[in-house]
């Protein structure tokens, strides 16, 4: 090939233009489409009734390149404000112990979620038909990554410079003992990966992120902050910045069937099967969370739910779909019930059952209980003297001898375990919405707290087959439970959970011990 | 009353603060401040790779390493479970062994790759701006450029796609970080020849930003065909999420990928007046080798050394190796008639040249990845048929 | 009390203990509604804090009044009906430095509505891109 | 009731040495047929070890995997179950079975079935999630049509169980 041809190609070329010139990352983007072709077998590995159509679009136009710049900068301002700025303040120590706790639970399990949502969003790049929508997904993929370091990166950074390191430091080993864990599993990790791969991305994008992270990783802050934790604002915030992305994924996987006939049949149950899901763990566990983990209080947790999930959510995204089939859910009636009382009845049962946290728990002082009675009118006779009960009967005090979870059994108070959720529930005490329902079989009893749950079990019992904490541990002495669920400190006997937040009079495994608490499975009464 | 007014920070509100500073013991209440302490450490102290990564997935003790007890909560219909020992033939005593030597978590990754954005972004303006495009051939540009160096996109971001699944499936934490690396990597490489093509035809504007003809040549040119079949095999035809990883990065990619990358387009590129194609080349090849590093440690040190389960594992690598190397082969041949395109070029592209690239590729595989699991190969077999039809 | 309805504690926000709980289980209340709103939330920052002040404030809220901006300690919380844009080639002037969209979305903390990027553009809007309306490229 | 540590409990130690005595494919492929049809899956005819199988199935998995890596020339790796079939022609078997299946209860029956005598390392792991896919996604299209259209009293007739307590929901606030 003759050189000069080239080379007046070439110049002539520049002679239109030789001004320094780069490529932007939405010039590369728009080409993007154009990547996938067809082949046989070209098709998804996950199980679907869906169709997803191929022309749905990204709307962040996002390049690996520029996705790796953006997140750096994100990554400069936080990790230097925490390791410089809040490092010389000692903002990791000077957080209200209560706070402190409740961020060892908080960052943990969302870290669970982010984890669990790589996987999600994985299925979901494999699903996707669109190129643009696939290359979205990977982008979330690689945010997730991020948001799970993330949450770990809070727990390191309180395990260095908190007050009390025990559960910042383990929680990944010590978050299996207690009740609240296979709850958070189902709603945060298998709910968002296995099934149906258009209604997880409903539970995880449309549900989970669109809806539930706005509470979870936004307001979360503004409790944070009134607290005396910073760490969390700068972390959480910098999370919350990739989940724009991720709400439109899932609205596109909505476009992306929204033309589907064939999904009408099953998108309104998938969307109220999601919604009930993330909503029966998130309500009471992040209520539970906000209210009774901190001080200072921000505003009531009905409060913040209304906005967020209700008028917002709710409006904007659901209201908005209706004249494309959209419905709003039929299970809404029963979490406006749990909106208000459902995180009352959870935050009881995890007292009662301190010692199987990774964290350490409170009773409300007199300050909280005007609070919560202002807040919630009927909550001191139906809670609060409960609370009193407990701690007249020295519940705080390691040489009392005495765990709440004892007097629930004493008093006929059982606490059963919804296969569907796992969250915990107890009928005699509760004021949320739903009731027991104890079926058997096949000669295997379950036991169900609402009739969304027992729905979906009836449908598909293959999909709920977990064993509850009560099945695992009927039988078992409290504190040998809890040691070989490596519950302890490292002096090897101090519990890392406490039935309170002071700095003496901590519980040891022989206390507990001596308080000689068992494990029963209520169902084996039926 | 403690209800926070807006702004009112704990941190910074005296009365506020006061309050919390008296709730602080003045001692810790406990001495281990290291978290994840439990973590058997890779290297001589426990890194901030594992400290992050380690045991974030929530496995039970069912499937190996896994910390948590019982079944999982939901499951796919019919049962699959989120996680399961059926996901892949091969078997451990501890799915958490892997680790990534290079040690990358998110942010260090990310800021790799933007420094190399930033980089980019300058060596750009500064290649326009000497006007260095001047140099390049006009038939290398428009065909060999644009078409068939436009086609390895689709190669890669095949490859890309052949890694949803892997993320979803693996069995752990720190497997799953360094697959979904492996693919962003692969996303990047495509999106980067196309940057270069749309780079070109800004500077020269006969040439054709559009994807058309290079996914045409994909699709339908006998030079990828073999190669593309096999891409679309690996994407969508399997699902055993070590048989793809391997077969991508343990025998495809080494081969086919380095060839097509380093022996030809980068060495061809630099005979034809062109300095900028090898500028792209070579961050793929920086990721080949950081995705090489942590694929090896998955396949040798921890599965193929795996205390109970080295033998039944070697066997199947083995017995994958077979499968995904005859295609391999098959691809490299067909893409043999690319010399067919260009002038000759002594001691670049005349046959005994390309032999010898070829045994170079050929030879590095054998003794970074077949030895390392005892496949029988014998390599100037594979450069007699890889170079068969070479004339 | 309140007089824009898109304020962070508009309508039943105003109302505490029985009468909060009244009107939350009222009969009407127990579907989603449809709503026309769109809310952003920005993580408070050097650059955010100035677009807040000398964009959205000044002709942003101008341009569409039903704008509210709130201080949510970590975060301001903007409301608006119909749609919030932000040029940000405007914004890089003001600033006096290179800031791009991406660098801009470092700090857009959620958004309810749907949000997209064309250009140097960013924008939130009710309409539901995508069934009402294509999305499209630079 | 257990009463036995979660992790490392006699039960476990029981089963793995009845497993020590498995020395066959032949054998382990039935072995771990017969166990997954009496432990595993709500069709599972014994609860006795409700806290155990999972572990204990894992282990009978491994031992069959190890066995098999023994046996099969490469080819047959890739392409044999271990009870003898050829794995393909076992996919289209139990593909169509499903296809035929019109009503939920029995397609239901039919996919658990096949992953009860099935799962790797049965069949080897591509052939199965191929059958696993289609299978499933064909189930959804069955069960998850009119979702609510059967009143709960009427669907825990359809399921069969025995209502053993049924309490009263609270009135709405």
């Amino acid at each position: 090939m003759a050189l000069s041809t080239a080379t007046k190609a070439a110049t002539d070329a520049l002679s239109v233009n030789r001004a320094p010139t780069t490529v932007g990352p939405q010039e590369v983007h728009k080409w993007m489409q154009s990547f996938n072709w067809d082949f046989k077998n070209n098709r998804t590995k996950y199980p679907t009734k869906y169709h997803m159509a191929n022309d749905t679009k990204e709307q962040f136009k996002i390049i690996a390149k520029e996705y790796a710049r953006m997140e750096s900068v994100k990554d400069e301002r936080q990790f230097g404000t925490l390791l410089d700025g809040m490092t010389r303040l000692n903002a990791g120590n000077r957080v209200h112990p209560r706070w402190g706790e409740t961020m060892k639970v908080a960052s943990n399990f969302l870290e669970v979620g982010e984890y669990n949502a790589i996987a999600a969003a994985a299925m979901l790049w494999d699903s996707a038909s669109s190129a643009e929508q696939k290359n979205g997904y990977l982008a979330q993929v690689l945010d997730e990554i991020r948001h799970t370091h993330q949450c770990g990166f809070v727990n390191y950074y309180f395990a260095k410079h908190y007050h009390d390191p025990a559960g910042h430091n383990d929680a990944r080993r010590s978050r299996a003992i207690g009740p609240l864990w296979k709850g958070m599993k189902r709603v945060f990790a298998d709910g968002f990966i296995s099934g149906d791969a258009v209604e997880c991305s409903i539970n995880l994008q449309l549900v989970g992120e669109a809806c539930f992270t706005n509470p979870l990783i936004v307001a979360i802050t503004e409790w944070a902050a009134a607290n005396g934790d910073e760490v969390t604002p700068t972390v959480f915030l910098s999370i919350e910045t990739d989940e724009l992305r991720h709400m439109a994924n899932g609205y596109q996987t909505v476009v992306s069937i929204a033309n589907d006939p064939a999904a009408q049949k099953y998108m309104n149950s998938d969307l109220n099967n999601a919604f009930w899901t993330q909503q029966k763990y998130f309500t009471p566990v992040l209520g539970m969370l906000f209210e009774y983990g901190s001080k200072f209080k921000v505003e009531p947790w009905v409060k913040t739910w209304n906005r967020w999930v209700y008028e917002d959510w709710g409006g904007i995204w659901i209201g908005r779909l209706g004249k494309y089939g959209v419905q709003s859910p039929a299970s809404l009636r029963d979490a406006k019930q749990d909106a208000y009382w459902a995180h009352h009845d959870l935050a009881l049962l995890a007292y009662a059952m301190w010692p199987t946290g990774f964290f350490r728990l409170s009773l409300p002082d007199a300050e909280d209980m005007a609070w919560f009675e202002a807040n919630y009118p009927g909550w001191y006779d139906h809670y609060g003297k409960i609370y009193e009960e407990w701690k007249a009967l020295g519940c705080e005090d390691p040489a009392s001898g005495f765990i709440p979870l004892q007097w629930m059994i004493d008093k006929g108070h059982d606490i059963y375990i919804d296969r569907v959720s796992q969250v915990p529930f107890c009928p005699s005490l509760a004021k949320c919405s739903g009731s027991l329902r104890v079926h058997e079989l096949n000669g295997q009893k379950h036991s169900f707290s609402d009739e969304w749950g027992e729905r979906m079990w009836l449908t598909e019992p293959e999909r709920y087959e977990c064993q509850s904490v009560f099945e695992q541990y009927a039988g078992r002495e409290l504190s040998d439970v809890i040691v070989e669920g490596h519950g302890v400190r490292a002096d090897g006997k101090t519990l890392i959970a406490q039935p309170h937040v002071r700095g003496d009079k901590l519980w040891t495994v022989d206390d507990l011990k001596r308080a000689n608490c068992k494990f029963a499975d209520p169902l084996d009464k039926f | 009353m403690a209800l926070v007014e807006e702004k009112k920070r704990g941190l910074t509100d005296p009365g506020i603060a006061a309050r919390i500073l008296a709730e602080i013991p003045a001692e810790p209440l406990d001495t281990q401040r290291r978290m994840n302490y439990f973590v058997k450490p890779r290297w001589k102290r426990l890194s901030e790779y594992e400290i992050l990564t380690c045991y974030t997935q929530p496995t039970p003790d069912w499937i190996s390493g896994g910390l948590d007890w019982g079944d999982w909560t939901q499951k796919f219909h019919g049962g699959r479970p989120s996680w399961g020992n059926e996901f892949t033939e091969l078997r451990t005593t501890d799915w958490h062994r892997h680790r990534d030597p290079a040690r990358r978590w998110h942010m260090p990754y990310v800021k790799a790759k933007a420094e190399e954005w930033g980089y980019t972004t300058r060596f750009l303006e500064a290649y326009s701006a000497a006007g260095t495009i001047r140099t390049m051939e006009a038939y290398w540009r428009d065909e060999l450029l644009n078409k068939y160096y436009g086609a390895t996109l689709f190669n890669e971001y095949g490859l890309f796609n052949a890694h949803s699944s892997v993320v979803r499936d693996c069995l752990s934490d720190t497997v799953r970080s360094t697959a979904t690396f492996a693919a962003l990597d692969k996303v990047d490489v495509a999106q980067m020849v196309q940057l270069e093509r749309v780079f070109i035809a800004k500077l020269v504007p006969s040439f054709a930003e559009s994807t058309e003809a290079a996914k045409e040549v994909w699709l339908q040119d006998p030079i990828y065909r073999p190669a593309r079949e096999l891409v679309e095999e690996l994407w969508q035809g399997i699902q055993d999420w070590n048989e793809i990883l391997w077969g991508a990065h343990g025998v495809y990619d080494p081969l086919f990928g380095q060839f097509v990358r380093q022996e030809f387009f980068q060495a061809v590129a630099q005979q034809h007046g062109d300095s900028l194609t090898p500028f792209f080349t070579n961050q793929a090849q920086l990721a080949f080798q950081t995705t090489k590093a942590a694929i090896s440690d998955l396949y040798f040190h921890c599965l193929a050394d795996d205390p109970e389960f080295a033998d039944v594992n070697r066997k199947y690598l083995r017995a994958w190796t077979s499968k995904w190397l005859e295609k391999t082969v098959a691809a490299l041949a067909g893409f043999m008639a690319i010399y067919k395109k260009i002038d000759t070029i002594p001691g670049v592209t005349d046959k005994v040249s390309v032999t010898n690239a070829v045994r170079r590729v050929v030879n590095d595989w054998v003794e970074d990845y077949a030895k390392k699991i005892d496949f029988p190969v014998d390599a100037e077999a594979l450069v007699a048929t890889i170079t068969k039809d070479l004339k | 009390m309140t007089t824009n309805a898109n304020e962070y504690n508009a309508g039943i926000m105003q109302k505490n203990g029985k009468d909060f709980a009244d009107e939350f289980f009222a009969e009407e209340n127990q579907v989603c509604k449809e709503s026309n709103t769109v809310v952003l939330v920005l993580m408070k920052s050097d650059e955010i804090d100035a677009v807040v002040e000398e964009m959205l404030l000044k002709n942003g809220k101008a341009e569409n009044p039903t704008m509210v901006v709130e201080d949510r300690s970590g975060y301001w919380w903007i409301k608006a009906n119909g749609k919030i844009e932000i040029d940000v080639e405007e914004a890089a002037e003001m600033l006096g430095k290179r800031y791009s969209i991406y660098d801009f979305l470092v700090n857009v903390s959620s958004t309810i509505g749907r949000a997209y990027t064309l250009g140097e553009k960013f924008t939130i809007t009710s309409e539901l891109m995508g069934l009402d309306r294509k999305l499209t490229n630079v | 009731m257990a009463n036995y540590k979660v992790h490392d409990n006699p039960i476990r130690d029981e089963w793995v040495a009845k497993l020590g005595k498995v020395t066959s494919v032949k054998a382990a492929t039935q072995f771990i047929q017969d166990f997954r049809k009496a432990h595993t899956t709500p069709l599972r005819t014994e609860h006795t070890l409700d806290l155990d199988y999972l572990w204990i199935e894992s282990k009978i998995e491994e031992k069959l995997a190890v066995l098999r890596g023994d046996a099969f020339v490469d080819e047959d790796l890739l392409n044999l179950c271990t009870t003898g079939e050829a794995a393909g022609m076992v996919v289209k078997h139990w593909a169509q079975k499903m296809e035929k299946a019109t009503d939920k209860y029995s397609a239901e029956k039919i996919l658990i079935q096949f992953r009860q005598l099935y799962k790797p390392p049965v069949m080897p792991v591509n052939y199965f999630f191929t059958a696993d896919t289609q299978m499933g996604s064909r189930l959804m299209e069955l069960r998850n049509t009119n979702y609510y259209a059967t009143s709960l009293p009427d669907l825990r007739k359809e399921r069969g169980v025995k209502v053993l307590h049924l309490g009263v929901s609270k009135a709405a606030h």
